[in-house]
């Protein structure tokens, strides 16, 4: 393990993970598409959760990698309590494209 | 540690009523709960401590706000009663989400570790989210949930980063030993940038501008209650939250980030404070000039050694105002479809009491004398004056002018217009929750030093 | 015996009597009134044997506030003159009836607790306190009792506390700099304050703001004239005769101590602004429609005399000044009430429907004359010995100033007159006017004969502020 | 013993005044009357008292009361000063005043408002009183600014006439022009010396050395331009001729004998102020000498009795400024006595014409009155001749004194004084003729109900007629018989005009005056009695006889100048100013709400754009601190 990271330099896990963050980014920004909205939060969270981890084996440090089980639970319940909305939204609206929420505004 | 086991256990306790069938036990058994939880947590005030290898520590700042937030929870809870009275079956599951959401308010107040901190900033994130689409037929609340929603869970990707880097930086999520390695001189890029974009989301949270487009939505779609809990409880818990972070880390605020923190509040204050003007929907104004206060509230960052007392003070003034003002807009708009400031049409004549308690309220926020408003708003100006940020001081006071306006149409439409309606029933937890909330609040006006000399 | 029972009584007073109920309240509130009035007079007499009457203790440790209250002679003759007029509003109101009158007379009753408060609190943010205070009554009383169109007095209303508000918001910002100086916001820790000129220039400004508006000065007088119309007459009585002497007040204990140098520096401006409200005011108010409008715009000029009389810096300026706003607080509430009596029997203000009156009512014509007469400051009196002190003050700094400040007596004259003869004289008014009632003509007399007696024994009020005057002179005088 | 007697002298009319307005209407006319009368009679009394033991003691008495005004470095007392001028001023004060009194009592009977009358005349009686004998400028002021109230109340006495009450209020407005000249010359004086009081003020002036003259040149045009004001002189005189509006007594006591001449008495009061201003003094002259010719030429062809008689007060009180202008102090005040006795006699006998006529005032409409009003006639012939300077009556003293004063200083004044005085002559008499000569002219319903007056207001006529030809007997142009220069001599501190008997150049000027008097009253005889011209309706007057009847049109040029100016920047400023200011003050909450109203379109409800915003402030917060930073 130490030696991969030695070979790679962790400033590469850090800019894929930035890179991957910025696609979570992008997708939020563009998609309207509320499914592939929350994919694209995912791509967001799994970044820094690979970030942790290589952190973590940079520091030689386990608790960076415990904090990835937190995240991924927390991202599950959210993504759980997300999809319920969704689902609610998708009864009353029968779409679940973003731009369909205009109602609040001004 | 023990409030927030007592909490939790509360939670599970409500749920159970629920199976045990004492529904009509749950308010009164929580509110008594949450009393003895207060006890509890106020006994910890000269005992700090820390549990679980750093994970919770207790001290003066966390027993402080919890004991705000515990009270807030109070007084949310007993307004629970009149406003599910349709929905008495899903009672304990509104009751218990909102005791879990204290649970991680308490959390974030009393956090020594980074994932103590992001725990309990999902758990409050999460119950919100739950609570804002809690009116599952109705379009608008929907959308409410699925703004805040998308927005909080992107919000915490942010924050997620932000300790990510400061982990990488730092090695460790541990708050004494980061704030002790802060000190030294050489320090990786990472940490500052994992510092700012934690304070970014948590910026989101305190609904800052430029982050504070979701607030009126979420506001105005969410139930009324919900809109209550946010707009007091969950506003001042990211607040607290913010300082403590900011403190706790000894994170090196230097200029430019002060400048940051600068053009941030006036713009919030200044953002939120002109939008409020033409909004006719009251609890759209009361999400807007929740953004302003947060603007305000930003101000203690600029002096943040000294000024953990007067974010208390501003914080209780603001969260009682807060609660007393709603427990009045919950009475007036109990069965109306919107919350238009016509409802409140003649409220002097026909309620002169709740009519008066909604005026105090407005009072307060706008910071009038012997209502607690004032006194946070004079301590927190002479603490900027302090930091030498006096800009930031005529910015605040000019935006303390605009605010009276969109405040006093509020008052006017309860005094200067005829009632169009008749309103019947004086539901005794809504007078009594709003006449205690007002009551609380010209208390510490009167006596500041109370709040003021807790944290000093 | 200290004042802190004025405050209390006013207090208790207003809480008294919103518990009365609708039909006792009126009542109520005058025997508190009166009973306010009643101590005044016993601490006047305390104070006057050299007893201690003063009131202080700490109130909150971090800030550092004190709740102290400290009676001097300046202090006490601005009580006096609240607690006298309070009782003659509240009696003056008793001709008409009011809708939820256990609120109306609860917040009078309030308002002059707050205004008390002001005169007597020696620390800088009780102080505050008070001034803001005393805001609140006063808006929802012409809000809600208030005349006219609905949409227009809101319009007005709301106007004017913004207005006071945003000004009074920076006076706050200026005691929390000089706290930051002085650790304290006690007067005496301020007044020992050495500040640069600059400093002083900024509070001094921050302090302008706040008081040209209340007083009003021009060009912040545009809240005024529709607030008093708009307002029931017992609010403008109690804005016109009381508030506003608030504002005058601070300049002297507050405004010109604390940052002498610049009202040095900018002396004939200061006196300048004072004496273009005098001319101003005066102008406009000649073609004025509407009787409460054209006194409001009267009470422009005079209290821009009154302001040039304490920004000249002299004891002559001040003790004129003094003596002007207790007159002008008088006399004010005076002609409002006898606008307020045509308005019962004519149910109107405009002065084009009234004349005439004269033929029907020989008393009510002697006493509004009489007003009249002390409003253009005929000697002998009150009014002449303020406007004369302030007008030989102001001929002290500049001959010229006496001059254009005296074309008061010119023009106050031309109005008043003017106003006069066409709501009283001409042929006889073909709609019956009654006589004055024995509360109107008691309310009127009290205020007649105040007016006369100490415009001829001056003395008395001349010998309580002097020496507070002169201290305040010599803080003004005192070398950083 | 004596403040008892002054306070009874000072307190008495106003203790009529109260009466009258507190029980006067339940009293009864009679009764009322008496007790004004009484009061009057009383302060009379008392004055000749005090006359009497000046006269002998030659002491003035000083009599403080209470202090009144503090001011820095002045307190000013409530006091009183008697003194020879003082005393003598309250003589004929009093002494006028309680015959018209007396007279009015008939006059007003018919009047319901009687007690008002009497009640306002015995205040004035009063406040003429504290002016007379006020110890300071402040007491002065006091007076000065009360008979202005008096005068006020007294012309708007009918005050359902619209028209009387203009008159009122432009006497007072224009009194009050003059009142803040007064006031300012007191600041200077005040200033200046640190005292109001006349006793120091003079002990200062005349014991300091080096005096700043420049002020009190300054201070003395002040006091100047207040006695312009009350004086009635060029150019604030537009108000006298007006307030004729009031009943005649009152136009006879207060604008003809009293007040008046108090600008007179204040200037005599303080010649030792004037006397350092030479410049001042040349203006006094100048200006009086003006004012009674223009007063004059107006006078000459004006058709209301009483109007004329006003004009010709403006140019006697001309005549008197200029003779103190010329420094002629006593001989001002004996003009003032002489024309006090001869201008109450003409106005009293147009009273009584008018009150014989029911209210007729236009000249056009008498005439041949002399049968029927037998005394009116006599006593006003008497006070004609008197008035236009015909030897051995009280005027042709008096103003032969004051031409003799004017010639000595400068031709030019003296020759203005002349004319003015041929003038006077000239339409005294187109007065007498055209009131009591020839046919009457008015309607046969009139010519049936005249009758001479009753006695209650012919023996005030009398009294006064004898007066008017005697007077001239306390200044004698003879100095071993010249009472009155003595009398007022401890008053000034310059030695009066020298004391010179009667030269061949003086007796020349005496002669020309008389013949100027005589040829006067010729070309009215003439004109009006031989030719029996009768002026023409107000419609056919033209050329310069129709300036002169619309007197100059100075009341239409003060109109356009000065009140319709200063109604027209009331009207820019109520409509235009104070709307701006408002619409300036209301357009920040304006702007701030338009800001709010365009703010709600960027809040669009679209979360895409929400999140655009949070990453653009991600951003731009990121690039600022770590790219802008570096």
């Amino acid at each position: 393990m130490n030696n991969i990271l030695n070979q790679i330099g962790i400033e590469n896990y850090i800019f894929l993970s930035v890179i991957l963050f910025c696609i979570g980014v992008f997708g939020v920004l563009y998609r309207r598409n509320a499914i592939i909205v929350f994919m694209s939060i995912e791509i967001m969270l799994n970044a820094v959760n690979l970030l942790f981890v290589a952190f973590s084996t940079y520091h030689q440090d386990a608790q960076g990698q415990v904090f990835v089980f937190f995240s991924m639970a927390v991202a599950a319940a959210e993504v759980a309590v997300g999809l319920a909305i969704l689902v609610s939204i998708f009864r009353n609206l029968g779409s679940i494209t973003i731009d369909n929420l205009k109602n609040l505004k001004g | 540690m023990n409030t927030l086991i007592a909490i939790i256990g509360l939670g599970v306790l409500c749920l159970l009523f629920e199976i045990l069938d004492f529904r009509k036990a749950i308010i009164p058994i929580t509110i008594i709960g949450l009393l003895g939880v207060l006890g509890l947590t106020i006994s910890e005030y000269n005992a700090p401590n820390s549990y679980y290898n750093n994970m919770i520590v207790v001290n003066k700042f966390s027993v402080c706000f919890s004991s705000l937030f515990i009270v807030l929870t109070i007084f949310l809870v007993a307004l629970s009663h009149n406003f599910y009275e349709n929905h008495q079956s899903k009672l304990s599951d509104f009751i218990a989400i909102k005791i879990f959401l204290l649970c991680g308010a308490v959390a974030m107040v009393s956090f020594g570790n980074l994932a103590m901190f992001f725990l309990g900033i999902e758990v409050l994130s999460i119950s919100l989210y739950i609570l804002a689409a809690s009116n599952r037929m109705n379009l608008k609340s929907n959308e409410a949930g699925m703004k805040y929603f998308l927005m909080g869970s992107f919000a915490s990707g942010i924050i997620l980063f932000g300790i990510c880097m400061i982990y990488g930086a730092m090695g460790t999520f541990d708050i004494a030993e980061i704030s002790e390695m802060s000190q030294s001189a050489e320090l990786p890029i990472w940490f500052p940038i994992g510092i700012v974009l934690v304070t970014i989301g948590m910026f989101f949270k305190v609904a800052a501008v430029p982050f504070h487009f979701w607030a009126p939505d979420v506001y105005e779609g969410s139930p009324a209650l919900t809109t209550a809990t946010m707009s007091t409880l969950a506003k001042v818990v990211a607040m607290a939250t913010l300082y403590k972070l900011l403190s706790a880390m000894n994170a090196d605020i230097n200029y430019g980030f002060q400048m940051v923190i600068v053009v941030i509040s006036i713009a919030s204050m200044t953002v939120g404070n002109i939008m409020a003007l033409k909004q006719a929907n009251v609890k759209r104004m009361l999400a807007f000039s929740g953004v302003s206060h947060a603007g305000f509230m930003l101000m203690t960052l600029l002096s943040i050694t000294t000024s953990a007392g007067s974010l208390l003070y501003y914080a209780t003034a603001y969260s009682l105002a807060g609660i007393a003002a709603f427990s009045v807009i919950l009475y007036v708009c109990k069965n109306q479809n919107n919350e238009d400031i016509t409802n409140f049409h003649g409220l002097g004549k026909t309620n002169p009491l709740l009519a008066a308690v909604l005026t105090g309220a407005l009072l307060s926020m706008a910071g009038i004398p012997i209502f607690a408003g004032f006194f946070a708003k004079l301590v927190l100006f002479s603490q900027t004056i302090q930091a030498g940020y006096l800009v930031v001081v005529i910015a605040a006071v000019i935006n303390s002018i605009i605010s009276v306006g969109y405040y006093f149409k509020l008052i006017l439409a309860m005094y200067g217009k005829e009632p169009n309606e008749t309103r019947t029933g004086k539901p005794f937890l809504i007078y009594a929750v709003a006449i205690v909330a007002l009551v609380l609040n010209v208390i510490i006006g009167l006596f500041p030093s109370v709040i003021l000399d807790l944290l000093a | 015996m200290n004042v802190s029972l004025l405050l209390i009584l006013l207090l208790v007073g207003a809480i008294v009597t919103y518990l009365a109920g609708d039909k006792l309240a009126s009542k109520v509130a005058l025997f508190f009134g009166l009973a306010s009035l009643g101590c005044t007079i016993v601490l006047l007499n305390h104070y006057n044997l050299g007893e201690n009457i003063s009131f202080i203790t700490r109130w909150i440790t971090q800030p550092n506030v004190s709740f102290a209250l400290k009676a001097d002679g300046l202090s006490l003759a601005m009580v006096l003159l609240t607690t006298a007029l309070t009782p003659i509003i509240i009696f003056s109101s008793f001709g008409n009836e009011y809708k939820n009158s256990k609120a109306f007379y609860a917040l009078i009753l309030f308002m002059s607790f707050a205004m008390t408060g002001t005169f007597l609190a020696s620390d800088g943010l009780l102080y505050y306190i008070f001034w803001e205070l005393a805001l609140i009554p006063i808006y929802f009383i012409a809000l809600i009792w208030g005349n006219g169109d609905a949409e227009d007095r809101k319009k007005a209303v709301v106007k004017f506390f913004i207005y006071t508000l945003a000004g009074s918001l920076f006076m706050l910002v200026a005691f929390v700099y000089l706290y930051l100086k002085a650790g304290s916001f006690l007067i005496e820790d301020l007044y020992k304050l050495n500040l640069s000129s600059s400093e002083q220039l900024w509070i001094f400004l921050a302090f302008f703001l706040a008081y040209a508006i209340k007083i009003p000065l021009i060009p912040f007088h545009t809240w005024q004239a529709n607030v008093y119309q708009k307002a029931p007459t017992v609010g403008t009585m109690l804005l016109s005769g009381i508030m506003l002497k608030m504002g005058l007040y601070s300049v002297i204990r507050w405004q010109l101590p604390l940052a002498p140098l610049a009202a040095k520096e900018y002396l004939p401006v200061l006196i300048g602004i004072g004496i273009a409200g005098v001319i101003y005011g005066s102008i406009v108010a000649l073609r004025q429609k509407d009787l409460k409008k054209l006194l409001a715009y009267s009470s422009l000029a005079h209290v821009g005399l009154i302001s040039a009389g304490t920004y000249t810096l002299t004891l002559d300026g001040l003790r004129g000044s003094v003596l002007q706003m207790i007159a002008h607080g008088f006399v004010v509430v005076g002609l409002f009430f006898v606008a307020e009596i045509i308005f019962r029997r004519y149910e109107t203000r405009t002065i084009a429907e009234m004349g005439g009156i004269r033929a029907q009512t020989p008393k009510f014509t002697s006493l509004f004359l009489l007003l009249v007469l002390a409003s253009v400051a005929l000697p002998t009196t009150f009014n002449f010995v303020g406007e004369f002190t302030v007008l030989y003050s102001l001929s002290q700094i500049n001959v010229w100033f006496a001059v254009l400040g005296g074309t008061t007596i010119i023009l106050g004259a031309y109005y008043m007159l003017k106003m006069f003869q066409y709501t009283m004289l001409g042929e006889t008014n073909k709609r019956i006017f009654a006589d004055v009632t024995a509360n109107e003509g008691i309310t009127l007399v009290l205020i007649v004969a105040v007016l006369f007696f100490f415009g001829l024994y001056p003395k008395p009020i001349i010998d309580l502020i002097t020496p507070s005057l002169e201290e305040i002179l010599t803080q003004i005088n005192r070398i950083n | 013993m004596n403040t008892n007697i002054a306070l009874v002298l000072v307190l008495a009319p106003f203790l009529g005044f109260l009466i009258n307005v507190f029980f006067g209407k339940s009293l009864g006319k009679s009764v009322s009357g008496m007790i004004g009368t009484v009061s009057v009679v009383v302060s009379f009394v008392a004055t000749l008292y005090f006359f009497m033991q000046i006269n002998n003691t030659k002491q003035p008495l000083s009599i403080a009361l209470f202090d009144w005004i503090q001011i820095s470095n002045i307190k000013v007392n409530f006091g009183f000063l008697l003194d020879q001028l003082s005393v003598l001023w309250l003589l004929f004060v009093t002494g006028i005043g309680a015959l018209i009194h007396l007279y009015s009592f008939s006059y007003m009977h018919d009047d319901e408002k009687m007690h008002s009358f009497f009640a306002y005349l015995n205040l004035f009686i009063f406040f003429m009183i504290l002016l007379v004998v006020g110890s300071n400028l402040l007491v002065l002021f006091i007076g000065w600014e009360g008979v202005g109230l008096c005068s006020y109340l007294l012309i708007g006495f009918w005050y359902k006439n619209q028209h009387f009450n203009d008159a009122a209020k432009k006497a007072f407005i224009m009194n009050r022009i003059g009142d803040l000249g007064l006031l300012v010359g007191i600041f200077i004086i005040g200033n200046l010396f640190s005292t109001l009081d006349y006793v120091s003020l003079k002990t200062a002036i005349t014991g300091a050395t080096n005096l700043n003259t420049y002020w009190i040149s300054i201070a003395a045009f002040c006091l100047f331009i207040g006695a312009c004001g009350k004086s009635a002189q060029i150019p604030l005189y537009t108000w006298l001729p007006d307030a004729m509006a009031g009943p005649t007594p009152v136009s006879a006591l207060i604008h003809a004998a009293t007040m008046v001449t108090a600008g007179i008495f204040m200037i005599t009061r303080l010649n030792f102020v004037f006397d350092l201003a030479p410049q001042v003094q040349t203006i006094i002259a100048i200006i009086g000498a003006i004012t009674a010719l223009v007063a004059a030429t107006i006078g000459l062809v004006q058709n209301d009795i009483k109007k004329v008689l006003a004009y010709s007060t403006v140019s006697q009180l001309g005549l008197m400024f200029l003779a103190l202008g010329l420094g002629a102090y006593e001989v001002a005040v004996f003009h003032v006595i002489t024309h006090a006795f001869f201008k109450a006699c003409l106005f009293l006998g147009s009273g009584s014409v008018i009150h014989g006529l029911h209210g007729e005032q236009d000249m056009r409409k008498m005439g041949g009155l002399k049968k029927a009003m037998p005394i009116t006639y006599i006593t006003m012939l008497i006070a004609s001749l008197a008035i236009s300077g015909i030897p051995l009556f009280s005027g042709f003293f008096s103003k032969d004194e004051i031409l003799l004063v004017a010639f000595e200083h400068s031709i030019p004044l003296w020759v203005v004084a002349s004319i003015a005085s041929i003038m006077t002559a000239f339409y005294m008499f187109r007065l007498m003729y055209l009131t009591f000569f020839n046919e009457f002219r008015g309607t046969a319903e009139q010519k049936h109900h005249l009758h001479e007056s009753p006695a209650l207001i012919t023996f005030p006529l009398i009294v006064l007629a004898v007066l008017a030809t005697i007077g001239g007997i306390i200044s004698l142009p003879f100095p071993e018989y010249n009472w009155l220069n003595g009398y007022l001599a401890p008053l000034f501190t310059k030695v009066a005009t020298e004391e010179h008997g009667l030269g061949s150049t003086e007796y020349l000027l005496m002669t020309l005056a008389v013949i100027g008097g005589v040829v006067g009253i010729a070309i009215a005889y003439i004109k009006y009695n031989k030719q029996n011209t009768v002026p023409a309706e107000d419609a056919a007057i033209t050329g310069f006889s129709k300036v002169l009847y619309n007197k100059y049109y100075v009341d239409e040029i003060y109109n356009f100048v000065f009140v319709k100016t200063i109604n027209e920047l009331s009207r820019f400023f109520r409509d235009i100013v104070e709307t701006s200011l408002s619409a300036l003050v209301f357009g920040f909450g304006k702007v701030t709400n338009e800001i709010g109203f365009y703010g709600k379109k960027v809040q669009n409800g679209s979360i895409g754009l929400y999140l655009f915003a949070f990453v653009l402030g991600l951003c731009a917060i990121v690039s600022y601190l770590f790219l802008a930073q570096q």
